[in-house]
């Protein structure tokens, strides 16, 4: 894996196949791979398109610190993270996620756990653009933020 | 010389990503304070988790000077 | 989707691509996507190659089922399944499964069921070539096999 | 006639995957009964499903000429 940055913020359009080549690997029987895209109509509004911001060397930290978790809690996993920034389209890819392990059920939950994580503890926002105006998500809680406002204590380290 | 970073909506609210405060010493709290009254259209500071150097940190916390405070919205990736 | 077959098996390497691309959608903003690999070493075991065999068009009805049954459940999934059969080295695709749904929980669950029913109900066998021998896996209930011997009667349909 | 079809362990301990029985009409358990005559070897066909037709059968059911009996052993694809 050397030379190969598993956890990236990109402004570039995300290769999937470079992401799940990352954890390729011989003793890996099951990759499992969560592709987040731009969806068109969220709670009946159409989005016309949406733009991604980061800060970006603390939220490539923090996606390296949900890898660590992982590998902490599934040993054998690998995973690699790519996030984008920037205006992105309707079926655009904003985030991709591959985890390799052995057997194929802790694919599934480490994937799932890692997207899961990157909504809670990433500084990654997105700005929705509709026809009739435009805003931060996340500032208009239109999904789930900290429970008390703030990561909790055991997400700050 | 703090730097504070502001992201999203709370950049919007400054017009500018970073700021620099001539100070030696204080508590993020007392930053946070400052930055409200420089700006007091930007309200969502209070619900902003400060991070210092790139980590999450407590609002209590010291911060000097050399330091980067962000403050960090709610966040919306993925 | 016209023209594209959505359940596949094939003799050719798996474009994991272009399998994902048969899903995307625009009220999608979640893709799973899972692939099986082939791993070297399996209870201590070190495996050369594999080689997958097929009942083909039973095998592609038996997907397409999977993939109705998925959308009985999840009316806004869509799902694209392709399976690898012939000789496989390790960290080869044997198969590819894409689901895209609006919401990501349902992409995972969507997902994890389809592989478990593959490895219910679809007639594909594999054969492991170790350095001291080579079996047909199933035969040998390395792994989980119908539990009566058989699918159940809902496995029939 | 009836065409058989066997996959995987039970393909190799008959030689070949298709097999033609000129038959007019018998339960699959008749059928697996006359392929472990032919072949004593083929035991597992014991744990084999039957298919007709491309679709899941049951042991008792009646094939006719002109149908396709496959014998599943259990699979291990993914």
């Amino acid at each position: 894996m050397s030379g190969r940055k598993m956890f990236e913020i990109t402004n570039n359009v995300i290769s999937i196949q470079e992401v799940i080549d990352k954890v390729v690997d011989r003793n890996a029987g099951a990759i499992n791979t969560f592709i987040g895209t731009v969806r068109e109509m969220t709670k009946g509004k159409k989005t016309m398109y949406l733009k991604y911001d980061a800060y970006v060397p603390m939220a490539e930290k923090k996606l390296a610190q949900i890898g660590e978790e992982i590998e902490r809690d599934y040993p054998d996993a690998i995973v690699a993270i790519t996030h984008r920034i920037g205006e992105l389209g309707i079926t655009d890819v904003a985030v991709v996620i591959a985890v390799s392990t052995p057997h194929r059920a802790d694919s599934y939950a480490a994937s799932r756990y890692a997207i899961e994580r990157i909504k809670e503890i990433v500084p990654i926002w997105k700005k929705e653009h509709w026809e009739d105006g435009e805003e931060w998500i996340g500032d208009q809680l239109e999904k789930k933020a900290y429970p008390t406002g703030k990561p909790e204590a055991e997400d700050l380290s | 010389m703090i730097k504070v970073l502001l992201f999203a909506d709370l950049e919007e609210k400054a017009g500018k990503r970073e700021i620099e405060l001539s100070v030696d010493s204080m508590t993020i709290d007392e930053v946070r304070t400052i930055l409200l009254e420089m700006y007091p259209a930007m309200t969502r500071i209070q619900n902003a988790m400060p991070a210092v150097n790139e980590e999450y940190a407590e609002d209590k916390d010291i911060v000097k000077s050399g330091d980067t405070v962000a403050f960090i919205p709610p966040v919306s990736g993925g």
